[in-house]
């Protein structure tokens, strides 16, 4: 079912009677236990304001655990969302309002929430057992430690048993309700429309009439508590934001990602095929993309990551559009099948949805830190090419220029990003894929036989047929060991393989030509900042809010990291100082001082977390 | 098919690459049957593909003038499977070692068999890693002594046959690189089949392991030492003279020297729909009994491309075809003016 | 040993980490029976090593105060093999998951079962990915709806014993998280067993796959769909009112009800050379068949980490404890003054 | 058998009636088919030329093939050996001589012959199915191409069959020793003593009576053909080296990595334990290793290089010297393990035997192209230290300095060799193992069980207690999930994670505590060439040559390559240029310009071969 609206259209929905106070923008966030139902929440309170024409950003951040132990620190689950009148490009740093379902989550998360900054609590969870799940000796409220805020407390517990009552719903269901009372109170706040969620509750639980009626009353309670309260003096009104006309949608980054891909699956007249293993935070890839089937999208849950990559590569042979999804760990089990992918010459898309690390590291936690590996992670000289997308919606674009440019020049390609694009939100305007231009992949057609066809001969970009089995008269036979170029056959030869292996990376390089010089925003001298991937919006905000403050920085980002675009050294050249913010240790800075030797200073940050604007702005004003 | 294909022989399956195999290997005898059959099978070469491992054995696409993948050690089947999947028009023989499937692609080869992939897989058994020279390899026997056991190899034996049948194997068959007529109807046979055909063969490495298979190769011997198997019929070797019955669950050779009839025989069956029969016979191993050789199992199972494509039909079927600017359109949207 | 050991008891094999599987879950019960019999071995918590994998299941060391690691995905048996290998000494003890051991870990699996490596191998069968969130396992059944296979799934799923009976093993047994005092036996046994004893346990995942065993944990039905193997003993369940009998080679389920004999039914043989009778027992399903729990095999053989370091005496009984100067100065030399 | 001489015995031996003449050194190589048992005489020659005190080097080259077809190119099998009275330190470019034993051989190494060079055929070869064989239209001898060299045609099947008939041998069978024959007249040409060869045959052909007869024939018949025809008017007399006192022996790179991985076993007082999954160019030191279990070695050929690995960990755990070694794609399948065992923080090594590359590649060939896969050839940030043999003997204190390392600093470490060096040979002065500095490993001991034991609580260099299973009381759960620092427990904590990372990183910084700085050979200003690994000898031999030409060159080797030695960066900016010459496209020079940004210069070549010391001097005097 689709829905839609136009942000003209968004105030004819009942509206509170308090006072209203405008704000540009707002950063909440929603914590609770795991099983407290945050993160849908969270992507409610998303949706609702991006329907209601707000820039949003978000950043959910859950447990590693399934289920971990309720009530204590390591079970708490939050969901961050920014939602502004002006674009914005991260989920904000420091809280607006902070919404605490129980001690663990206000104690975890106190530490952000701005002075004097809305915090609203459970006050039904404060008791002696919730106090000791939380290793608190004494009852926060009483302690002092929240007289900074405006702290608002909401027997929310109690309030919801009152709300559904009569549903038939036990005590335990109907406490599983009070995230919607939560919500409706948030809601309410922030001068939010409920349809869109009543919607939801209605097709989510349309097997379980009781259920979605006691939220759908949970919800409204909230709503009504908020107005009725004399706790609240007013609520909060953050204009539609000035975005580019369009239709919008709020998209996560697998989403995207897998729309793309099918997207540019489409573009090429191909069929999708993904091989993939499941893994955090990369499973969802597979999952979203296993829904269309009558899309012709074949999936392929493989035994492990190795036969998932191998799966996808015999796709390639084949003629189809092989694509293989992983993160870290399995992306390092993969090494082997991509040195054989550049060898062979066939177009391939890599997946690597970047985790925390090293091993196992931590698994549900954002990081930077893949590139080198994307890089380097493979035995000999075998280079291909790499992009990272820079948000959740980019997720879409990177794709299908990722398989542009592995069709053009016959070469897999690896594909960055990261935990906190995979599960963060953000409008996206659709596209009209009609005008998007078309992949042209071109097979030879057959041959006579006559003559032995020849697979490695190559084109202007140095790229080779695509001949697919099936072709009468293009029978031929690759494999891993160094090849005679232009015959394909084994060769020992020494020129040969001096040949081949610069041809390759040539190739590689080729790809220069048809990507995007990088753009600078901002002042092009002075400081340059640069940044790759999922760090973009922080960079972007954080480069702005500097010019603000009188320093002259520009901001240049980099969608492809091999090859880099062509115009990149004359670019880091211009400025006094290069600065490149990472999330790793300083793999993008090992790259560019390696090639360009600028003397470019990093700040890296591994913490399994997102850069803060504040943190960005505070190293650009000391350097700039 | 209506259309008049042109007739194929072994030459129009040659590559034009140099065979660089050691002088006497078994491996060319497979190759000649092989190369034997393709024609009779009504696939042509261009919608044939070989996809190997690494090791001598997979060496073998780029004799067969066919698309062929030389890949990587262990992985072949993971490959096959991608590609079936997505072009379950091609016909795909998937050429193995038994180091290569067994050892470091033991897994790939399970999955490949509980899948059912529509594909034949041929495993050269020669009990030893050829290409690197002469290590034990999972198919050696315990105490094998070779450059890396000198003392002898303690790892007991991998089955290469009961492997698969424990692995929901189909079809399992299992054929000698000399026995050539054999050899030639069991390739033929797996062709046929639809699903994953196994087929190994005992195939002489006369560098490494010279010998290995001579009391199944032999003239003199084999047929004392091997028992082919038919549907259908009695387990009777040795030149009619022998046979082999069952004793509760212990089979059990027997000298049909008139007092035992045939119909006390066991009964080889293809298709019972438990493997225990076939797992049992898997077991039989010189030189306490001949060894079987023919289809262990032959039975029928929705293959795994089939039924993905058969999915994709389905859903286009129940859901109409995608359409992609509708789906990334659907759910809430809003527009900026 | 005749050195008084102290009386341990279940908690001092307790950890000092919270345990974080989800309320309800079936590890608890077998970290539960893990943390009973450990004390009646004889082996202190400094002389036990639990080695995992990665899933929900392989959190288990964490638990157990004994030494532990928590490996990578799939690959626990190898580190087991090379820690037991080199200090034979130590009690090891493999946790695995289903997805763990037979996807991306199943050729570590076979090899593991093969070489005969002396330690105990636990595989929490929840035939689900627990720690990922639900995607169906090698152990799921066909048509399986899960997030990755919204059509349901198409591989046809593995047998957990056939594959380890295949796989050459020693030991090999099943039982149920909540039938507690089962699983406590088995697994002492396990633990008396020399060799790799391997013990499939099927363990409730109540978030992604409830329910997935209730037919043979549930007190209603469970004597009627599962049968107890006990060697020497014949095959009777259902309270003794059902049995199973072979028919020729075919097992068929009969009724007790005083036309047969218990001496017409198939006994149990913990010990046959062949383990045909095994991998028959093994394939018993349900709902056709009530699903055999205990041990289906356990068979004598030189374990892998006795022979390599028998290996070791034996060279240095022919040859002398090395010397390493001797070595380096052996062959051909010439001094430079 | 142990035999040994000295060299100022030298002369004693039968020795050639014709005139000698004296010269400082000689490269020969002898080519032939790959049945034709070139290595074998190779390796004799190599032997008896380090016994009669002559340094040697020596470069073996051989078909991938098991048994290439017989007489074809393809099939070329050969072995160049370089011996000399000075120290030398490659196996030579231009060749002095060429044995080839048929024309395939010719044609294939003819162009490395020097001018004027010695070419001694076997004129039985060339019969007209040998040309055809060797795809040759026309025999060589007559079409003027060998008219620059010194040819010498000696019918070796010819007089090989006269020499050994009577020994019962099948003709096939005896012209299997026609190589013995070729060794004989070699032997002959340079005044070797035979006698070494004699006690091998006998020793190898104990169980061949008639073998080791017909070979020995074969042998005098080859020597005697030399004294005897007038075709060869001189011998060559090569004075012994003078090199340091000591004894030595000739020993190859992989025998030489296998005993110093013992004498590190013996030092530390542990038994060594290897796993490994057979690979060219490493297979050999599973090979060697598992002769040695009377040494407590236990070797484990493993199902796959990823079992290898784990089993390795598995060892370390336990408190075994676990060792694993490897070739490109096997150390690919590794990474994963490798990622773990740097988060375990358990002492372990990871041996790399460099082949050509990428994929399968050019597995009998050699090349330097994994240094940045065993940098960065894993997910997240999981740095290791890495060090280099520069030469085959140099391979057994390489071992014993990684292992000192991997115990000092409780880390896996990474050691590099390559095919080169693997294969090759040279003079090793044996060592005194007991005046070898002893490894000391400290394990906790047993402790009360009163508080839990905390796994990764640091000494001074950041090391972790290595706690054995079977202590009491220090029992004590590990993993790949981030670890809390100290206790060792799972940790999500943003703070510990970066602090975590940092550890690990500083840990590996701290190697550069505890190894050689670099050194440099020759001028300490103008150019350097700064080498790693197997090019150690070329590169020193090429700066050499060049400073005698007047230029002003300095040489640094580099056997660590993670860290990198404390006073690199001091050294690099000495000089007015670097230059980084590498078998690969530039691997090392990334890592330094990334790092000290001086603008280093490459010479690359990526051909399967090693460097001749002509193309070195080349660049050298055109850039200094
Ligand atoms: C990842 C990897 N590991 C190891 C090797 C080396 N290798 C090549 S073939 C082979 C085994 C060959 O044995 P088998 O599969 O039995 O084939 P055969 O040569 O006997 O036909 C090995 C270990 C490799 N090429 N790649
Ligand atoms: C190399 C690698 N691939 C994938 C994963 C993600 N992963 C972790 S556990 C798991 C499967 C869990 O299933 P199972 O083994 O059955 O254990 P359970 O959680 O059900 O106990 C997967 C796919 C990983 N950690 N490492
Ligand atoms: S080594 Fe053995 S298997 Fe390989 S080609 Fe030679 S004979 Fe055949
Ligand atoms: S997800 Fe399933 S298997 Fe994992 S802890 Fe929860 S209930 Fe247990
Ligand atoms: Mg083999
Ligand atoms: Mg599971």
């Amino acid at each position: 079912m689709s829905s839609s609206s136009t942000s003209s259209q968004r105030s004819d929905f009942i509206s509170s009677g308090k006072p209203r106070e405008s704000v540009n923008g707002v950063t909440v966030r929603l914590v609770g236990d795991s099983g407290d139902g945050m993160q849908l929440l969270g992507t409610q309170l998303t949706n609702v304001s991006a329907l209601s024409g707000n820039d949003v950003a978000t950043f959910p951040d859950f447990p590693a655990e399934i289920r971990a132990p309720r009530g204590t620190r390591a079970g708490v689950s939050g969901y961050q969302v920014h939602f502004a009148s002006e674009e914005i490009y991260t989920p904000g740093d420091g809280l607006d309002a902070l919404v605490a379902m129980n001690p663990a989550a206000l104690v975890t998360n106190l530490g952000d929430l701005k002075r004097s900054g809305l915090l609203i609590l459970n006050s039904d969870s404060f008791e002696a057992k919730d106090l000791k799940l939380a290793k608190l000796d004494q009852d926060p409220r009483q302690t002092g430690r929240l007289k900074d805020y405006r702290v608002i407390e909401v027997a929310m517990t109690t309030l919801t048993r009152g709300a559904v009552e009569g549903t038939g719903l036990s005590v335990k269901d109907a406490d599983q309700c009070k995230n919607f009372f939560a919500m409706g109170l948030v809601f309410w706040l922030y001068g939010r429309d409920y349809e869109p969620t009543l919607r939801f509750i209605e097709s989510k639980f349309k097997h379980l009439p009781a259920v979605a009626e006691a939220n759908r009353r949970a919800l409204t309670a909230g709503w009504n508590y908020g107005e009725t309260t004399e706790d609240f003096v007013s609520t909060y009104q953050v204009a539609p934001a000035r975005l580019p006309p369009g239709t919008y949608k709020n998209v996560m980054g697998n989403q995207a990602l897998a729309w793309g891909l099918m997207a540019a699956a489409e573009l090429s007249g191909k069929e999708l095929f993904i091989g993939a293993y499941p893994i955090t935070p990369a499973s969802d890839v597979l999952h979203e993309l296993s829904r269309y089937k009558h899309y012709g999208v074949r999936t392929f849950q493989a035994e492990d990551e190795i036969a998932a990559v191998c799966s996808a590569i015999g796709t390639a042979f084949g003629g189809g559009m092989g694509v293989t999804v992983s993160s870290g760990p399995g992306i390092a089990l993969k090494a082997e099948g991509m040195g054989l992918a550049v060898m062979l010459e066939l177009p391939m898309l890599i997946l690597n949805i970047q985790r925390g690390g090293p091993s196992t590291g931590l698994p549900t936690k954002t990081e930077q830190a893949d590139l080198l590996m994307a890089m380097f992670g493979r035995n000999g000289e075998a280079p291909m090419p790499i992009l990272a997308a820079r948000s959740p919606a980019d997720c879409f674009d990177t794709a299908i220029e990722a398989w542009r440019i592995a069709t053009k020049l016959m070469t897999p390609v690896m594909v960055l990003s990261d935990g906190y694009i995979a599960n963060g939100a953000e409008p996206w305007r659709i596209p009209d894929l009609a005008s998007l231009p078309k992949i042209e992949i071109r097979h030879p057609e057959a041959g006579t036989g006559a003559e032995p066809f020849k697979p490695y001969l190559r084109n202007e970009n140095l790229s080779r047929p695509w001949a697919v089995p099936g072709t009468p008269g293009l029978m031929h036979r690759i494999g891993g060991l160094e090849k005679e170029d232009g015959t394909g056959n084994i060769s020992y030869d020494p020129q040969n393989h001096q040949h081949m292996v610069n041809t390759r990376a040539q190739k590689v390089e080729n790809a220069a030509k048809f990507i995007e010089p990088v753009q600078v925003v901002g002042d092009d001298s002075g400081l340059l900042v640069l940044s790759w991937g999922g760090t973009y919006g922080a960079c972007y905000t954080a480069t702005a809010q500097a010019r603000a403050q009188g320093k002259r920085v520009g901001h240049a980002h980099l969608r492809w990291l091999n090859p880099f675009p062509a115009n990149l050294g004359d670019v880091l050249r211009q400025y006094d100082r290069v600065l490149i913010p990472e999330l790793n240790t300083g793999q993008l800075r090992l790259l560019i001082n390696g090639r360009y030797q600028v003397g470019a200073v990093g700040l890296n940050k591994v913490q399994g977390k997102p850069f803060t604007v504040t943190e960005l702005v505070e190293e650009i004003v000391r350097l700039a | 098919m209506a259309t008049d294909l042109p007739v194929l022989t072994a030459n129009d399956f040659a590559s034009d690459q140099d065979v660089r195999w050691c002088p006497g290997c078994g491996d060319y005898s497979i190759l000649a049957q092989m190369k034997k059959i393709l024609p009779t099978l009504g696939v042509p070469p261009d919608q044939t593909v070989f996809i190997s491992g690494i090791g001598c054995s997979s060496r073998f696409p780029y004799y067969v003038n066919t698309y062929g993948l030389h890949s990587i050690h262990g992985r072949a089947p993971a490959f096959a499977t991608g590609l079936k999947m997505t072009r379950p028009d091609l016909s795909v023989w998937v050429i193995t070692g038994d180091g290569d499937a067994l050892s470091i692609g033991g897994n790939h080869f399970i999955h490949l068999m509980r899948r059912n992939v529509d594909l034949n897989i041929v495993l050269f058994n020669n009990s030893i890693y050829g290409l690197t020279k002469g290590q034990y390899s999972p198919t050696s026997p315990q105490g094998k002594v070779t450059k890396s056991t000198p003392m002898g190899s303690l790892d007991f034996p991998l089955n290469p046959i009961s492997m698969a049948l424990a692995a929901e194997a189909t079809f399992v068959a299992r054929s000698v690189d000399t026995n050539i007529k054999h050899l030639g109807e069991i390739l033929i046979r797996a062709a046929q089949h639809r699903g994953t055909s196994f087929v190994e063969v005992y195939q002489n490495c006369n560098v490494f392991n010279d010998g290995a298979w001579d009391y199944a190769k032999d003239k003199a011997v084999r047929e004392q030492n091997t028992v082919e198997l038919e549907h259908g019929k009695p387990l009777l070797f040795a030149g009619g003279k022998k046979g082999i019955r069952l004793n509760g669950f212990e089979p059990e050779v027997v000298e049909m020297d008139g007092r035992i009839s045939q119909d006390d025989l066991l009964f080889h069956d293809e298709k019972t729909s438990s493997p225990a029969l076939a797992y049992m016979l898997s077991r039989l191993r010189y030189p306490d009994f001949p060894e079987p050789i023919g289809v262990f199992r032959r039975v029928e199972r929705p293959t795994y491309d089939y039924q993905v494509n058969q999915q994709v039909e389905q859903a286009r079927e129940q859901r109409g075809a995608g359409n992609l600017q509708k789906l990334i359109t659907s759910g809430d949207t809003w527009t900026v003016t």
